[in-house]
C-alpha cells in the first residue's frame, strides 16, 4: 500500500473549481516536484496536504490513517517567506520545533538542555552555528530558508512539504540550496512534495514530477473547471526510465525459483 | 539645485530646529509686554519673568499649610491614575486582541462590539462613570481605561491578524496548540506592538485624565490648571502645561527606548 | 481711557437671579432700551461661570454677571477696575451646606466636602464653619467637583457632604429624602452678592450705556414682582425646570425688585465689614494672586466714597447712581 | 481540534456578533429594573421605555421657545464645528507632512517642533483658548485643529519619508522638480493615509468638540449633555451618545467606503 | 574621447571606504554589465553615476559635460523595486515619463493628446497595451519591469542604469525579460549600465562586463580598503575578442591605398 494516499480529491472555492479529480500514489521516501501554470492550484493541493484546508470531496491519507484535520506534527512545511519566526533567535527557532509540542511551548531542565544540544547539531550540520545567537531577519535569503527547513525536520515529520522554497533566492543560492536539500534527504530518506516554478529544478531534485494542468476548459467560464494532474513523470535517472530493469542476474533467477 | 536635495549642515540644522522654540518665545514676550505696559497686573500673558519665579516657587516651595510641594504631589497623583489606567487597558487590550485576532468564534462576536465601543465618546459617559464607580481614584482611572482600550484592542487584533498565516501553520505542523501559538508565537509578536500602541495612545490618556481630574478631585495636575483657572492664574498654567509636554515627551522617550531594547529582533535586519 | 462706542457686550452664566438677563435678551426689553439711548447691548449666555467672569477680565466684554467675592477676586484682582453696576440680590438660602443623613454642621470634622473650590460655596462653608469653630483643617478635606456633576456626585457613596448653590440645592433636596440642610445663606445675609458688574471705564465713558442696562432690568424686575407668568414661565424653562421649581428657588434669593432696596444694600454699612471678610477668605486661599502682600491689596470703594483696603489700587467700586436713577424713575 | 481553526458558521457569526449587545441591553434592563423598583423616580438608569419615549420626543418634537428641534440644531451645530476643525487639521497637516517630509530643511526645522507640540495638552489649553480665541466658534474648532494637527502632521511627514526612495530618484530622471514630485508623486499616494489618518483623530476631534462645548456654547451636542448633566437627565444624556457614537460610525464608514473608491490602485494588488 | 567617462572615483561613508581609484572609459552605445560580491559597492557606484550621490574624490563625466549634482534626464534608471508609481495606471506612468519635466508636472490639449499617443506606441511595443488603464499592482513583476524600463526610456536618457532590473523576477520571466532588453536596445542604441547578481545574466547581455572587488584587504579592518574594477571582460561575440579581426580583404586593402 502507498504511502500517501490522495483519492479523487476536489477543491472549489464558493462556485469556482480549482482542483478536480486528483488521485495519486506516494511510496514512503519519494521525492515529489509539482509543477504547473501560476494560479493552477498547485498550493492549494499543498494546503490540502498540509490538512490547512479540507477538500471539497476526496481523501489524503498518510500511511492509511484518517484524513486529518488540521495541519500537525506528522507534515512538515516551509513556505517561501515568514516561515521561520522572526522573534527567536536561530538557535531558538529549532529548539522551538521540539518544544512548541509541550504543554506550554517550553522545555525546562534536561529536556531543555537535550533540545539546545539537539540544536545545536542540527546548527553545525546546516552551517549556520555560527549565527546561531542571531535573529532571522539578519540572516540572508538562503540562510534563512536552511533555517526554515531545519526546523521542519526537526519536528520529524512523516511528509516535508514545500512551497517554492528557494522561490526568492538568487540563482547562485538556489544551487547551494539544492546540494543542501539533497544531502539531507539522502540522510533522512524523507518524503518530500515540493511546489515549483522552475521546471529544471523539479525535474533534478525530484523522483517523480507532477505537473497540475485544466483538462477541460469552458472559454464562456474560465472558472468552471478546476485542474488536476495532467503527467507524472519518472524523474529520476535524468528522466529516463527502465534504467534500473537491468538483465536479471543467474542469483535473481534462482532465488525467483 | 532642487529644494528636497538641499541639506543642512549639521549646525544649520540645530540652528533650524531651535528657531520654532525661539520665535515663540520672543513672539510671547512681545505679547506680554504690550499687555502689561496697558495694564500692569493683567494676568493673561504673564511676563517670562513672573513664569520662571512662578515656575520655581511651585517646584521648591511646600505648600504652607500641608508642607507638601504641591507640584510634586500632583505629578506624583496624576502619573499614578495615569499608570495604573494604562497598564489595565494594556492588559485587557492585549488579552481581548489576542483572543479577537486568534479565535474566529471571539472574533465573531467581539470584533463588531469592540469596534462600536471605539466610537462611544467617553467624555459623554462621566457623569455614569461618578455614579457607578465613585468620585475616588477608581472613576478617573476607569475613564482612561474606557477611553483608550476599544481603539488599543482593535490594533492589537489587527496586528494579530496581520501575523503571516505561514507562521501559524508552520507553529501548528510543529505541534502547537493554540495555547502555545498564543503565548509563544502571537504574544512575542505583538507586544512591540503593544508598546507602540501606548505610545499612541498616551495623548489621549493625559486629555481623559485632565477632563477626569477637572470634574472632581483634591489633587493632580488636571485638577490644578482647572483650578487656578478661577483666579486666572496663567503663570501657573503655562507652568504646568510645559511639565505635562516634559513628561509625556520622557514617557515616550522612554518607551521607545524600551521597545528598541526589549525587541532586538525588531531591528536585526536593519 | 476707553472711547465712547455704540455697541456693548454683556456675558451672563445660568443662576436663579440672573435668569432675567436671558429674558431680556428674548424678550427684546433690551433692545428696546438700548434703542432708546442710541446703542445696542448684546447678552451673551456663557455655560461656564468661571469662563464668562474670564472673558470679561480678558476684555471681551463689557460687562459680566458675577458675585461680590469673583469680581474681587478675579477681574479687580487682575487689574481690571471694575463697577457694581447692579446689586440684583442676595443669596437668602440659595447656597447652601448639605450632609447626607441627619447632623448639624459640626458633624462635618473629619468628613469630605464635596464643592467647587474657591467658589462662593467654598465660602459659604468657611463662615459657616466660623460659626461652630471649625476650620476647613478640621475637614477631611474639600474635594473640588464640578457643579455639573454635583448632582450625579452627591448620588456616590463616597460623597458624605456637599456645599453648592440652586438649581442645584433643590434638586438635590427634593430627590434626597435623607439631605440635611445644616448651613446656608440665610444665616449670612447680603454676604453672597449677585452682581451686574461692567468695566469702569467704559461706563465713565458712555454712561448710556448704565442707563439702558439699569432700565432695561428694571424693567423686568417689576414683571417679576408682579408675578408675570410669560416672564417666569421663559425663565423657568431656560434655566431648566418649571414655573413651580423656579418660584421656590427665587424664594430662596432676595431680589431687589425695588431700585430702592438695591441701593440701600450699596449703602449698607455692612457691606464694607463683608467685603474685608471676603478679601481675607481670598487672600487666605492664596486666589488674590502673586502680587498680593495683604488681604487689603485690593481697594474696594463705596457709593459714599469710603474705601476699604488699598485706598491707592481701588479696582472694585460699588456705584448706585444708576440704580438711583431707576429708583427716581429717571431713565 | 484547535480553538483557532474552528470556525462559526455564517448563522452563527450573526448571532455572536449580536450578542454583546443583547447582554448589555439585557443587563441594563435589569439594573434599571431593580434600581426603579427600589426608587420609581431613580433618574440614573431609566427605563428603556422612557429612554424610547425621550428619544422620540428629541427627534421629532420642536423645542416650544425656538420651534426648532433641539436635537437636529445641536447635530447640525456640532457637525459643522467638527468637519471644518478636521478639514482645517487636514490641510495644514497635509501642508507642513509634505514640505516636513520632502525638504530635509523644512524637516530640520520643524519636526522636532510638531514632536513637542503633540505632547502638549490641548484640554489643558482650554482656558488660554477662550481667552485667545473667543468664546465663539472659533475657539472651539481652533481646540480641535490644535488637538489633532500635530498628530496627523507627524504621521503623514513619516508617510512621506516612507515613499521608497527609488520613487523620488526615478521622477528626478523623469526631470521633476520638486514642485512636480510634491504634487504629483507625494500628493496622491499619501491622501489615502490622510483619510485614514482623519478616520483615526476623528475619536479625539469628537472629544475635544465635546469638551470644548461644555465649557462655553449654547448649541451643539456636547453643550446639550452637559447642560442635562445638571439634573442628571440620562434619558437624553444616553440617547444622545448613541446618538454621537452612530454619527461617529456613519462618518467613518463613510470615509472608508470613500478612500475604496478614490484610491483603487491601493486595491489593485489584492 | 569616450561618452561616459570615470575618473579617480572614491567614496567613503563615514571613515569606511567602499568604492577607491575608479577609473572607466565607455562608448556610446555600449552595455555594461557590472556584477561583484553583495554589498562591494555596485549600487553605490550606479549612485553616483546618477547622481544621486557626489564621490568623495574624483569626476563622473557624460559626453565631456560639467559632473551632475542631482538626477536628471540625462540619466535614466530602473532599480530592482519600486520604479514605476503605484497610483498611475500603466499609461500613465509611461505619460508620467513625457510630463513630469514641466512646469506642473502634467500636460495639456495638443502635447497631452501626442504624449498619449506615444505612450500607446510603447505598449504596443512592450505588449502592455491589453492593460493600459490597470494600477501597476495588478501586474506580474515581470510587466511591472518592462514597464519601468519603457517608462525610463520614454524620456529619452542619455544613459540608462538598470539596478538588478531582474533580481526579483523568476527564471523563465528572466529570459524573457534579457530578450525584451536586448531588443530595446538594439532599437535605441542605449548606452546601459546594468548591475546584476548573475554572471550568466550579465555576458549575455553586456558587451563589456565589470568586475568590482577589493583590491586591497586589511584583515584588522575590513572597512579600510574600498572595491574597484578589478577585471573589464569583453564580451561581444560570447566573450571570444578578435574575432572581428578578419583578414582584410582586397577592397579594404585597396581603400586604404
Ligand atoms: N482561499 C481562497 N479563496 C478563494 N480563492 C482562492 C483561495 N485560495 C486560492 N484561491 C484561488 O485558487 C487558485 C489557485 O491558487 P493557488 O495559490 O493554489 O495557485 P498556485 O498554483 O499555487 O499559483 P502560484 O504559482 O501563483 O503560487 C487561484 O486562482 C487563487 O486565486
Ligand atoms: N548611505 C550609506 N551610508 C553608509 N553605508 C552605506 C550607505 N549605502 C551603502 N552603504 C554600505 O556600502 C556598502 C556597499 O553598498 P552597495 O549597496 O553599493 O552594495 P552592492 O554591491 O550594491 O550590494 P548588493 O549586491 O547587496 O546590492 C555596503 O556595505 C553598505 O552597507
Ligand atoms: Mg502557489
Ligand atoms: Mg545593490
Amino acid at each position: 500500500m502507498s504511502f500517501v494516499q490522495v483519492r479523487d480529491l476536489w477543491q472549489a472555492y464558493g462556485d469556482r473549481s480549482i482542483l478536480e479529480r486528483v488521485n495519486v500514489d506516494v511510496a514512503e521516501g519519494e521525492f515529489i516536484s509539482i509543477v504547473g501554470a501560476s494560479g493552477c492550484g498547485k498550493s492549494t493541493f499543498l494546503r490540502m496536504l498540509l490538512a490547512e484546508e479540507r477538500p471539497t470531496r476526496g481523501s489524503i491519507r498518510i500511511d492509511g490513517g484518517e484524513p486529518a484535520l488540521e495541519p500537525n506534527r506528522e507534515r512538515g512545511v516551509v513556505f517561501q517567506k515568514y516561515s521561520v519566526f522572526p522573534h527567536l533567535t536561530v538557535r531558538d527557532n529549532l529548539i522551538a520545533g521540539q518544544s512548541f509540542g509541550t504543554r506550554w511551548g517550553a522545555l525546562f531542565g534536561g529536556a531543555k538542555a537535550a533540545a539546545r544540544a539537539n540544536a545545536d547539531d542540527m546548527l553545525a550540520k546546516i552551517g549556520l552555528n555560527h549565527v546561531a545567537d542571531q535573529y532571522p531577519a539578519s540572516l540572508s535569503g538562503g540562510m534563512q530558508q536552511r533555517l526554515a527547513i531545519a526546523q521542519a525536520l526537526i519536528a520529524k515529520p512523516r511528509v516535508l512539504l514545500l512551497d517554492e522554497p528557494f522561490g526568492a533566492l538568487d540563482p547562485g543560492t538556489r544551487v547551494q540550496m539544492h546540494e543542501f536539500l539533497q544531502a539531507l534527504r539522502d540522510e533522512t530518506g524523507m518524503t518530500v512534495f515540493m511546489v515549483t516554478h522552475d521546471l529544471e529544478e523539479g525535474f533534478k531534485l525530484g523522483d517523480r514530477v507532477l505537473v497540475f494542468d485544466k483538462p477541460r476548459w469552458d472559454p464562456h467560464d474560465p472558472g468552471a473547471y478546476g485542474a488536476t494532474i495532467t503527467y507524472d513523470f519518472d524523474a529520476r535517472d535524468g528522466g529516463i526510465p527502465f534504467q534500473h530493469l537491468n538483465p536479471p542476474t543467474t542469483k535473481d533467477i534462482t532465488d525467483a525459483l | 539645485m532642487r529644494l528636497i536635495n538641499k541639506t543642512p549642515a549639521r549646525a544649520g540644522a540645530v540652528f533650524l530646529a531651535a528657531l520654532p522654540f525661539i520665535v515663540i518665545a520672543i513672539a510671547y514676550a512681545i505679547g506680554s509686554d504690550i499687555r502689561l505696559s496697558a495694564n500692569p497686573q493683567d494676568k493673561l500673558l504673564p511676563a517670562p519673568s513672573t513664569i520662571w519665579d512662578t515656575a520655581v516657587r511651585l517646584f521648591t516651595e511646600p505648600d504652607k499649610r500641608t508642607r507638601d510641594i504641591l507640584l510634586w504631589k500632583d505629578t506624583w497623583a496624576s502619573l499614578i491614575r495615569l499608570g495604573v489606567g494604562v497598564a489595565v487597558s494594556a492588559v485587557i487590550s492585549l488579552t481581548l486582541g489576542m483572543v479577537i485576532g486568534l479565535l474566529p468564534y471571539a472574533r465573531a462576536g467581539l470584533s463588531g462590539f469592540v469596534a462600536v465601543l471605539s466610537m462611544v465618546p467617553p467624555l459623554a459617559l462621566l457623569p455614569i462613570l461618578f455614579i457607578v464607580f465613585g468620585l475616588g481614584e477608581l472613576s478617573k482611572i476607569v475613564l482612561i481605561v474606557i477611553g483608550i482600550t476599544p481603539f488599543m484592542t482593535r490594533d492589537l487584533a489587527q496586528r494579530v491578524l496581520d501575523i503571516p498565516r505561514e507562521q501559524i501553520v508552520k507553529a501548528q505542523t510543529l505541534g502547537a496548540s493554540s495555547g502555545v501559538i498564543a503565548l509563544r508565537v502571537a504574544l512575542p509578536q505583538i507586544l512591540p506592538r503593544l508598546i507602540s500602541n501606548i505610545r499612541l495612545s498616551l495623548g489621549s490618556a493625559w486629555l481623559f485624565l485632565i477632563a477626569a481630574e477637572a470634574v472632581a478631585s483634591n489633587v493632580g495636575l488636571g485638577y490644578r490648571i482647572f483650578l487656578v483657572r478661577r483666579y486666572l492664574a496663567m503663570d501657573v498654567i503655562l507652568t504646568y502645561v510645559m511639565w505635562i509636554t516634559l513628561l509625556a515627551f520622557v514617557i515616550d522617550w522612554a518607551l521607545r527606548r524600551l521597545s528598541r531594547r526589549a525587541f532586538p529582533w525588531m531591528e536585526a535586519g536593519l | 481711557m476707553a472711547q465712547e462706542k455704540t455697541d456693548f457686550k454683556l456675558a451672563w452664566s445660568i443662576y436663579v437671579g440672573w435668569m432675567p438677563w436671558g429674558y431680556l435678551e428674548d424678550s427684546g426689553i433690551m433692545d428696546k432700551w438700548a434703542d432708546k439711548y442710541g446703542i445696542t447691548v448684546d447678552i451673551v449666555q456663557i455655560n461656564d461661570y468661571v469662563e464668562s467672569i474670564n472673558q470679561y477680565t480678558a476684555g471681551e466684554f463689557d460687562g459680566v454677571s458675577a458675585t461680590n467675592m469673583d469680581t474681587l477676586s478675579i477681574p479687580s484682582g487682575g487689574g481690571v477696575d471694575t463697577t457694581a453696576l447692579i446689586i440684583g440680590d442676595y443669596s437668602n438660602g440659595n447656597d447652601a451646606v448639605i450632609l447626607k443623613g441627619e447632623g448639624t454642621l459640626a458633624d462635618l470634622a473629619g468628613k469630605p466636602v464635596n464643592l467647587v473650590e474657591l467658589s462662593v460655596s467654598h465660602y459659604l462653608l468657611a463662615r459657616g464653619l466660623d460659626t461652630v469653630g471649625l476650620s476647613e483643617a478640621d475637614l477631611d478635606g474639600v474635594i473640588n467637583t464640578s457643579d455639573a456633576d454635583m448632582i450625579a456626585a452627591y448620588a456616590t457613596d463616597d460623597v458624605e457632604a456637599v456645599v453648592t448653590w440652586n438649581p442645584l440645592v433643590s434638586e438635590i433636596m427634593g430627590s434626597n429624602p435623607d439631605a440635611t440642610n445644616v448651613f446656608d445663606s440665610s444665616q449670612i445675609p447680603g454676604e453672597i452678592l449677585d452682581l451686574m458688574v461692567v468695566n469702569t471705564e467704559t461706563l465713565a465713558a458712555n454712561p448710556d450705556f448704565g442707563k439702558a442696562v439699569v432700565g432695561a432690568w428694571y424693567e423686568v424686575m417689576s414683571l417679576m414682582a408682579a408675578g408675570d407668568p410669560e416672564a417666569l414661565t421663559a425663565m423657568a424653562t431656560a434655566s431648566g425646570t418649571d414655573l413651580a421649581g423656579y418660584q421656590a428657588q427665587l424664594g430662596a434669593t432676595e431680589m431687589f425688585f425695588d431700585p430702592a432696596a438695591a441701593v440701600a444694600q450699596a449703602t449698607s454699612p455692612d457691606l464694607p465689614a463683608t467685603m474685608v471678610s471676603v478679601a481675607e477668605f481670598l487672600f487666605d486661599k492664596g486666589i488674590l494672586g502673586e502680587g498680593a502682600p495683604s488681604a487689603d491689596y485690593v481697594g474696594v470703594a463705596y457709593p459714599d466714597g469710603s474705601t476699604t483696603g488699598d485706598a491707592g489700587n481701588v479696582k472694585f467700586r460699588y456705584d448706585a447712581t444708576y440704580m438711583q436713577m431707576a429708583a427716581d424713575g429717571a431713565l
